[in-house]
Parts: structure tokens; C-alpha cells; sequence
């Protein structure tokens, strides 16, 4: 997790212009993009899309061939507004992406975290790992990857308004789990969320088991600006990670500060 | 052999630095390159107020280099200030910082003095946001007059930081009238790239600077021509990612090199280029003394 | 598909233009190239008096360019007036020029004029010849001057060849100001390389300029900022070996282009180009005049 | 023999530090420099020495690690300067070499041209081509490669003076032979010479079956300047030759005149 020379593939590749062959409409507020190309990504890796005229902004692969997107602002909305046919700029696959071991693992994803999750449910089914999954949303419409989760092995649901599944935060199923059935954990959600996984892994003394992918502002892509460093390692998270271990996180920004565009501290 | 280096008032356990702009936005990642090796570090240039730099992309990798237009994304002194003082350590730790005109490099230098940075770099030369950096650096006057403010306000030494130019001995030498201890040359030069496929040039900021291998030998000619001219230090940075590249700029004079582009492929960059340097020189039996400005004779 | 180029006052049969100052000292290789497919030619820059040029190295291959200190060998206008006349024939003959003063440059164009070439260009960027070339470049004066001399004294189109500077847009306005039917940008950028073995600059003349895909990026930049300010015609040159370099230069606005570097790789590059153009322009049915200046929007 | 792509093997190669490792005295004029390095060169190609602070300057092969120096001017007076253990740098092999080809041919050699001539006589010797050779000087002393050219096959000398072989121009020596004897004629030597040989050669009906090795001024050696072009081919010798069969040269400049360093031309 501290490589001095930046392994991962992709990185190298130069853009290619994506054209849009399919939109899904997953929930009121996500749709997945098919870019009619097979990224050569593993799971927890992402690219840099480049909606022309408005921003280049982060991504992760929600599918070999496909990006899984949330509305939250400028770029995101433009992306929205695009059509079958359409076309972005892909650079990537970047990062290092989920590491897969063990014989049983457990997922906990919130919101679009769920994402870059469900590719890798359904990599570990393919390999006969055991997969559970705890996935939470606000509402249970924006309840994510549903159906892939559920065939990938056991899911369990959460919502705010408890408009599906358990009402609260998706972290209090944690209470009724023996963590040390699984041999890894991994998480994508927003930062609160994964932090009180964090946690709850660190108190069962799991922490070195966990594996979490970080949401930092991501400008060049490319481990060079030092816009995506986290305190206090220093680690880039679009090249050194964006999956970190528990471990190196304890103690870290981690749940607690980000930076913004400016590169000044947001408290989460 | 001993790689220590005097430079521009500071001294080095050896001649690497990095540079401005490059992995410089917060203490835990400029830690992160001192543990790679790097004999001082620069910190991302800071201004007086936020800015969030321009829309993506911000860096495109082109065949040969990098071209970048961030727009100088920083938090302002204010909030560096911090950042500054944790940064602190082992290595010195260079303040670069940028302003609209001499009075506002004022401020950001007295501001940023609190944290006691070892010395400042004064970018005279971002190439790409309005008003600032590059049309600075083009005029000697300006430069000369920003180098002196800095450098009566604050008791560290100062570099000044300059564009590549035909003239560029000409802007070094107002740098020098100036006071500064060192300059510090090349930044990136203007440049850009366009989509084909849609016609769009790709820089969010539609141009941008060039940067890495591609412009190593503009940034050669310049430090040459600046050590011909000069009394002062000058540091070479610019398309640096080999032991062979920092030996031909100290050959042209140089007494430290700043690395930025190549810490994408290597971020121990900084210390194979000592380990390489210290081989060349064992092999010759010589010091860095012994070989730099030799291509000026 | 019909590549028939209207540029700075001459018709071309396609947009690729050979550049001045390669496989232009005579009329036998002028033609050789035509054969391969430039719509038009520019010759070796010529001046008032015999120049043997630079001792060697004058050129050398690097990682992501060339490097070069030719020192503007030529024969004079005197000796070169007949080679111009043989060179003659089927596509535009360009007359590139260069002198030390206004006064120069007319004796020059007047001298070549005997032998009607179809236009001439204005050398006034050459980096590495001392008293000519980029000294005047950068002097919006001067090259109004020349500029306005050499139209006054010729009944051709007159094209301007600028340097690459930050304020290249400036100077392309001087060159507009004094009449030039086109500008052309860029020449080299000042640049050069040091042998690690033995501290010696490599080329014969210690520093020269960089040409190749290295500095594509740069001149692309200047032929947008330039395209941008002027109403006269651009020719973007610098780094061209593809069909895609070719159409990122007329996407920034340039209406022809020229090429030097890439014959090292492959003479028929004009045709090559030429094709790659045509095939692109197929696909996305359209022509030259639909993508020209597609970036400015 | 008219590429529109360059062919020649070699031009791409990095220049490269080759320290002296032998200096060999040929002739009162001449010297031979080993460079320590075998170059993958073929007879015919040559390389760019440049003599540092001096100049840079062509030289054929006239061995597989060897260049062969007649003293004329300044670099190759500094050349003759350097001792054992000085170094060079090296570029190429660069250009096209001769094209060795049928069961017998006739190598007609003058001065230092006879330096890319002996390793062509000596590759012709290891293929079982029987080989003759033509070789002049002005003196006796001056006759370079004599016994290289001996032990490859039949040798006959010329030279002004008369101090050894036949008193006369190497040409002269044409008469007594039949020139459709051999399959292949080559020669390099003062274009003078070779010009001579061409109009034999013509006579006879055999231009197509010669190779000429040209030598004009060379600045870049890389096919971009033009100094090297020849009228009205516009070929250039630094990379479509230095050799060129005869066929290419009938009513050419060839034996006419040449350009100086400032492109003028020069009666030869
Ligand atoms: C490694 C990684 C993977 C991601 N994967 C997904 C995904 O699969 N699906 C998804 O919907 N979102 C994903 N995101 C988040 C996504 O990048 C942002 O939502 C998006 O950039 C917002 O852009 P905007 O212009 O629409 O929003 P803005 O209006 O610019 O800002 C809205 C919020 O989005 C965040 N944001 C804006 N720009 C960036 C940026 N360049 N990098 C990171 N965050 C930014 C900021 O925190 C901001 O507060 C990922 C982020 C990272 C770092
Ligand atoms: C393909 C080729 C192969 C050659 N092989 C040999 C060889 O094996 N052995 C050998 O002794 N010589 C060879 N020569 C000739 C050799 O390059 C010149 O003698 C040498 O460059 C003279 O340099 P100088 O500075 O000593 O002479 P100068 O004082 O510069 O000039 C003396 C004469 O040498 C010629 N000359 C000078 N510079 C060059 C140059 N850059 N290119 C070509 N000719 C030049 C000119 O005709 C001039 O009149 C070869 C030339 C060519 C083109
Ligand atoms: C992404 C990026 C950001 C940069 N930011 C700054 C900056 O803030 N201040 C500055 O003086 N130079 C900045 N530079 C310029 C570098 O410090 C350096 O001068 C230039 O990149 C040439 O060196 P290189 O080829 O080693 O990268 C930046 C360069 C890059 C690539
Ligand atoms: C060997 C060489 C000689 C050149 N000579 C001239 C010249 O005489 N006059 C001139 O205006 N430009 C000259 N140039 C510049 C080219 O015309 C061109 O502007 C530059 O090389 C950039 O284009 P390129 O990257 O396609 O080579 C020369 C370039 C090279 C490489
Ligand atoms: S976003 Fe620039 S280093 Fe990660
Ligand atoms: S010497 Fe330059 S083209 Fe041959």
C-alpha cells in the first residue's frame, strides 16, 4: 500500500472518445452510461471522463464497459443531458481497484457507492466467494444494484426513511453480524458511513481486513497535482489508491476532513 | 561521495528539489517526497485568496510531456499558513507564491513568514492565469521591482522563478539587480492540445503549459545562457527525470535542479537521480564542483 | 474530396507545405518533395552574402526532436537566383528570406524576384544566427517595417515567419499591419543539448533550436492565439507528421501548414498527410473550410 | 535506388562515446582509429564522427570497428591529434552500402577511397566472389589496403608517379581488361575517377552493373538539410546513398560539380 513506483495499469493509456451506446435509469438520481468499449478495469478502479466544454471529473467502473453516475452538480448534470450516441472522453482504467481474497467477504455500500461494489460481488461469485452485502440508501428507490447484489449472494437493505428494508443507517446492521465470519470487508459510501465501519471492523480487530474506497477532490488523475493527497501518509488517492486498507486509514483525515477544489480543509 | 549543495542560501544534503505546483498542496504529501529522497521541497504556489483553478481536464499526458493549466489552485495564505508550518522537518522547505503585482507578493510572503519557510520562490511565470505569472516575467522592470519588495520584507533568502524566454539572461539580470538569491528557471511554455474528434482543445482552460521531457532542452538553453549571465545560483528545472539529465544541467551550470513531470513515472525520482549522480561522479573521480558550468568553457 | 487551398494569396492543390530550410538548398530536391505531394515549397532561407553556416553538429536527433544550428548556410542571392528559376513547375515556389535589416531583406527579394518565385517568406525567427532572425521577430517594430518594406518592393504575397513567443499574437498583428498576406508560425524554439561524457555542448554552435514533435504543443498554441487576433491567413508549422496533427492545426484555425522535421522519417509525408486528411474529412463528411477554426468557438 | 521511405539501417541510433583503442598508421596521409565498438554496419555505410569542439565530419567503415582518415583539413588534423584512450562520438552506421551481388567483381579503388572498398573485397572473399581490384595513388607510399586487397583476390596498382604499378591514372588500367567479365563493378575514389569509370563502364554496356560510393559535404547526415542532394535526382547521398549505381548517375552532376558547405556550386 506505500509503492514508491505507481504499479497500476492504465494510467499510461491515452483518452479514447466513448460513444454512448445505452442509458439505464437506475434510480431517481443515478444512471448508468454503457460506453460501448471493455475497459481492461478491475472493480474499485475508475476513469477520468471528459464531458466536452464542462470538466473532467472521476468515475468508477460500475461495469466493465460502463460508468454509474449520480446527479450533483455541473458536470454531472451535463453527462445527464447526454444521449445515446453521444460521446465522452475516457482516460483510464486509474488506481489500484479492490484487492479479492478470502473465502467469504462482506460489502457495505451506501448511496452511488455502490457502484464500483457490485462488479465485485459479482467477481467473487464468479470465483464461489461467499458474498454478503449490506447496501443502504436514503429513500428505497435510490436503493442501488439491487437485483446484481442479491444474485450475487445474501443482501441486506437499509434506508433513512425506512422506506425499505431496516430504517436507520446502513451501518447499524453491522450490530447483528459476526465480523470474523468474513475474511474481507469492503466498503464504498459516503466518508461517515465508511468511517463507523472503520470502527466497528477496528473494535473486532479487523481493521487490517477492510478495504475502502475514497471520494477526494481528483484533478489531474494522474499523481502529479498532490490535489487527492490524504494526511497524514501523503498517499495520492487517484493513483495510490482510491482503495486504501483499514489499516493505513486508522488515524488518518479519514471520516474526519477532506480539501476542497481550493485544496483548503472541509470538515465531513 | 558528498552530494551537499549550496543553493541560493540554503543548504542541501543533495542538489534535487521538487518542484512548485507538483505534489506541493499539503505538508502530509511534501513529507511523502522528502522520504523519496528529495534535498528540499517547493510548496504549490499560494496567492492572497482561494482559488479553485480552471474546469478539467487540468493535465493531459501528450506523447511527449504534460500539459497543464490547474490555474493555480491554492487556499491562500491564510489557510496555507498551517499547511506551511507542519511542513516543516528535515529538508528545507521552499514558500512558492505568486501575486497580481509586487504589493500582493508582499503580502503573501509576510503572510506566510509566520510558518518560517526556509526560503521563497516567487513564480513569476504561470503561463496560464489572466494577470498573473507569465506577463510578470516578461518584463525586467517588474521583476526587478517584485524581487527587491520580497526580498527587503523577508529575512530568508529569496528565488525568483522565470519563464522561457529568448531573452530570458535579461530577465535574470533584474532578477539579480533585484536581490535575489537564486533564480529558478523554467517554467512550463504555452501551449495546448486539440480533441480531433470534437474540435474542442482539451485544456479545460483551453491552453495551457508544457512540461517534462519534451521541453528539456529549452529549459538547458536557458539555464546556460542564465549561468553566462549570472552571479547568482541558478536552479534548472524542466523535463529533469534522469541522473544524465540533472548531470547535463549542472554541466550547464546549474547548482540544483527542481523535478516535477517525473515523479508520474517514479516518485523515488529524486533519489535514483543521487544515487546516479553519485555513480557518474565516482566513476570520474570528480565532485559536483569539478563538472558544473564545464559546458561553459 | 477536393483539398484546393486559398493561402496567403496562393492556391494549392492540398494544405502541405514544405518548410523552410529542409531539402531547400536546390532545385533538384525541391522537386523531389513536390513528387511526393507538398502543394507547395519553401526554399532554404537566402541572404545578401555567402554563409557557410555552423561547424558541426548542426543537427542531432533527441529523444523527442531535433536539434539544430544550421547557421543559415546559403550560396547568396546571387548564386541562388538560378536554383530558385529551375525550381520552378508544377505547385507555388515560396522564396524564404532573411537579412539584418528592412534594407536587407528588400535587396534579397528584389535580387530573387528576377526568377518569380510565387511568394516569399520572411525569415525573421531564425534562433541561432547572430544579428538575424529572432532578434528582429520579437521586435513588433521591426517586423512591421520589414514586412511593409518587402511588399512595397515585391508584386507577390509576402508571408511573415514569427518565433515562438509568449506574445506571438503581438507581433502577428505587426506583421498584418505591414501588409503580409500571411504569417507563419513557428520557427525553432531556442534550445539545446550537452554530451554527459564530456561536458561539451553538442552542437557546433553550443545552442540552436528545436523542431520535431516535441515542440508541436507550443505551436499549436501559437497558431490558435494567432488565428484569434489576425484576419490574415496562419500557417501553423512545428511537430506536423500526421494527418492529426494536420487537422489539430487547421481546428485551431491555420489554413495550411508546413513540414520540416518529419521527412527524416518519411519523405512521402505530404502525401501520406494529404490522404489521412482526405480520409478523415470522408468519414465525417465535411470539408476543410467545415473544421478550420473549430477550437476558437 | 529511389526510396520514398529511408531504408537505411541505422540513422536511428543514439550517438554513441567510442574511446580509441588503436591507432594505425596506413599511408604518410592516412591513419586508421579503432573504435572499440563493432557498429552493425555493412561496406559502403558510413558514420558522423564528431570531433569534440571541432567538427562533425563522415567517415566510411573500413572495417567493422574501424574508420580510415586521410589528413585534409581541420577536423581530421584534430583527429590525427587524439592518441589512444581519447574518444569520439560516434553516429550511424548511416546510409545505404554497397549491394553485393554475382560470382565475380571488379573494385576499382583511388586515395582513400580504397578505405569502404577492402571490407566489400574481404566480405566478396568470404562468399567465394572472386575479386580484382584497381588501385591508385599518387605514390608508391600512398597505395592504401594493398595487402587486404591482395589476400581478397587479384590486385593491380597504379600510380602518378610510377613509383610502383602502372605509371598513369587507375583508369587507364581499365583498357586491358573485359569488362563483362565481372558481374559487378564497384569504386569509390576522386569523382574524377570515378566518372571515368562510369563512361567505360557505359561503353560497354554495363552502367546498371555499377555502384558508385559519392562523397559530398555532409551537414546533417540525417536527410533533412539538403546540402548533400544530387542534381536533378534530388536524392541525397547522406541517406538514399552515398551509393549510387551508375544507371542513377548517367547525366547527372556526377563527375561535373558539386556544392561547397554554402550550397554553391563547385566545379569539380
Ligand atoms: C475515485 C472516485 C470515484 C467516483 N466514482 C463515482 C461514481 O461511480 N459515481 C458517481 O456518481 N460519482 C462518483 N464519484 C464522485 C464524482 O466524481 C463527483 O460526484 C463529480 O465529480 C461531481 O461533479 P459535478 O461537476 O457534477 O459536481 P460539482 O458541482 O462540481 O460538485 C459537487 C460535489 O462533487 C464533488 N466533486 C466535484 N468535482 C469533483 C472531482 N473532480 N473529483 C471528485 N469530486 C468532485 C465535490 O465534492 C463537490 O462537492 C467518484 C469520485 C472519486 C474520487
Ligand atoms: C559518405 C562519405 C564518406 C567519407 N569517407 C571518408 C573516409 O573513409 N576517409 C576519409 O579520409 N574521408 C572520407 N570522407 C571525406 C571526409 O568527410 C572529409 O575529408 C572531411 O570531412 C574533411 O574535414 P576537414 O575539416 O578535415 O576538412 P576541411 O578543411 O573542412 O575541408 C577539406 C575538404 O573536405 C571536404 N569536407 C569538409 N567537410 C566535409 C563534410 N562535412 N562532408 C563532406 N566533405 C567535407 C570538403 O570538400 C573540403 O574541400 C567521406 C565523405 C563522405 C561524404
Ligand atoms: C501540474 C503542474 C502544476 C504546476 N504548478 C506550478 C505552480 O503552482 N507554481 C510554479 O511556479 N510552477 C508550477 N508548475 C511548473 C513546474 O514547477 C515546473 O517548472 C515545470 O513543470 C517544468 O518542470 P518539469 O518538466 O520537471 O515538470 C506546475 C507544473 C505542473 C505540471
Ligand atoms: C535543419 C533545419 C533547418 C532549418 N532552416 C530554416 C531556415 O533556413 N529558415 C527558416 O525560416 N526556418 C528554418 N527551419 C525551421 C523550420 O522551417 C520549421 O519552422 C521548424 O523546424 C519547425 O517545424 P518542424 O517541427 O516540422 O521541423 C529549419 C529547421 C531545421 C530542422
Ligand atoms: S489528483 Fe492530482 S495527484 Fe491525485
Ligand atoms: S546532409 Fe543533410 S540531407 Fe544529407
Amino acid at each position: 500500500m506505500h509503492p514508491g513506483r505507481y504499479q497500476g495499469r492504465g494510467t499510461e493509456m491515452m483518452p479514447i472518445n466513448a460513444r454512448i451506446t445505452r442509458i439505464v435509469d437506475e434510480t431517481p438520481s443515478t444512471k448508468t452510461f454503457f460506453l460501448g468499449l471493455t475497459l481492461d478495469g478491475k472493480p474499485g478502479q475508475f476513469v477520468m471522463v471528459w464531458i466536452r466544454g464542462v470538466d473532467d471529473i472521476p468515475m468508477s467502473l460500475s461495469y466493465p464497459d460502463a460508468i454509474t453516475v449520480q446527479k450533483v452538480g455541473d458536470a454531472t448534470s451535463a453527462l445527464f443531458k447526454l444521449r445515446k450516441g453521444d460521446s465522452v472522453r475516457i482516460r483510464g482504467p486509474i488506481g489500484n481497484g479492490f484487492t479479492l481474497s478470502g473465502k467469504s467477504i462482506l460489502l457495505i455500500a451506501g448511496g452511488v457507492g455502490a457502484a464500483p461494489l457490485a462488479p465485485l460481488a459479482e467477481e467473487a461469485k464468479g470465483k464461489k466467494i461467499k458474498v454478503k452485502t449490506l447496501l443502504g440508501a436514503k429513500t428505497g428507490d435510490e436503493l442501488l444494484f439491487v437485483k446484481r447484489y442479491r444474485s450475487a449472494g445474501d443482501l441486506q437493505t437499509a434506508t433513512d426513511d425506512g422506506s425499505e428494508g431496516y430504517k436507520g443507517p446502513v451501518t447499524e446492521l453491522l450490530d447483528g453480524l459476526d465480523l470474523r465470519e468474513y475474511d474481507q470487508i469492503y466498503s464504498c459510501g459516503p466518508e461517515k458511513m465508511m468511517s463507523r465501519v472503520l470502527e466497528v471492523a477496528k473494535g473486532a480487530n479487523m481493521a487490517s481486513k477492510t478495504q475502502f474506497s475514497l471520494q477526494r477532490y481528483i484533478k489531474c488523475g494522474m499523481g502529479i497535482c498532490g490535489t487527492c493527497c490524504i494526511d497524514p501518509s501523503g498517499l495520492r488517492v487517484c493513483v495510490d489508491g482510491p482503495v486504501f486498507s483499514g489499516e493505513t486509514l486508522v488515524d488518518s483525515e479519514f471520516g474526519r476532513y477532506a480539501r476542497d477544489a481550493s485544496g483548503r480543509k472541509v470538515r465531513l | 561521495m558528498d552530494l551537499t549543495t549550496d543553493v541560493g542560501g540554503l543548504k542541501l544534503k543533495n542538489p534535487t528539489i521538487l518542484a512548485a505546483g507538483i505534489l506541493g498542496t499539503g505538508a502530509a504529501s511534501l513529507k511523502r517526497v522528502v522520504q523519496h529522497g528529495a534535498g528540499a521541497v517547493v510548496t504549490k504556489s499560494t496567492g492572497v485568496s482561494p482559488r479553485e483553478g480552471h474546469p478539467g481536464p487540468v493535465l493531459i499526458k501528450t506523447e511527449h510531456g504534460f500539459l497543464n493549466a490547474m490555474g493555480l489552485p491554492n487556499p491562500s495564505y491564510h489557510e496555507f499558513v498551517r499547511e506551511l508550518e507542519m511542513a516543516k522537518g528535515d529538508v528545507p522547505v521552499i514558500a512558492s507564491i505568486f501575486g497580481s503585482d509586487a504589493r500582493e507578493f508582499e503580502e503573501v510572503a509576510l503572510g506566510l513568514s509566520k510558518a518560517s519557510p526556509d526560503a521563497f520562490e516567487l513564480n513569476l511565470s504561470c503561463p496560464h492565469a489572466e494577470g498573473y505569472g507569465a506577463t510578470l516575467g516578461t518584463d525586467p522592470r517588474k521583476v526587478k521591482e517584485i524581487a527587491k519588495t520580497v526580498k527587503n520584507a523577508v529575512d530568508v533568502p529569496v528565488w525568483v522563478k522565470l519563464p522561457p524566454l529568448a531573452n530570458i539572461a535579461e530577465v535574470g539580470l533584474a532578477a539579480q539587480e533585484g536581490g535575489a538569491d537564486a533564480v529558478v528557471a523554467i517554467n512550463t511554455i504555452p501551449a495546448m492540445a486539440i480533441d480531433v474528434e470534437s474540435g474542442y482543445p482539451i485544456l479545460g482552460n483551453k491552453v495551457g503549459g508544457l512540461s517534462g521531457a519534451a521541453i528539456k532542452p529549452v529549459a538547458l538553453r536557458c539555464v546556460y545562457e542564465l549561468c553566462a549571465a549570472l552571479n547568482i545560483d541558478v536552479i534548472g528545472v524542466g523535463g529533469i527525470s534522469s541522473w544524465k539529465d540533472a548531470i547535463e544541467f549542472i554541466m550547464a551550470g546549474a547548482t540544483a535542479i527542481e523535478i516535477g513531470s517525473a515523479v508520474h513515472d517514479d516518485i523515488n525520482v529524486f533519489r535514483n537521480i543521487s544515487k546516479g549522480i553519485m555513480q557518474f561522479l565516482e566513476k570520474r573521480r570528480c565532485t559536483l564542483d569539478g563538472i558544473r558550468g564545464v559546458a561553459q568553457k
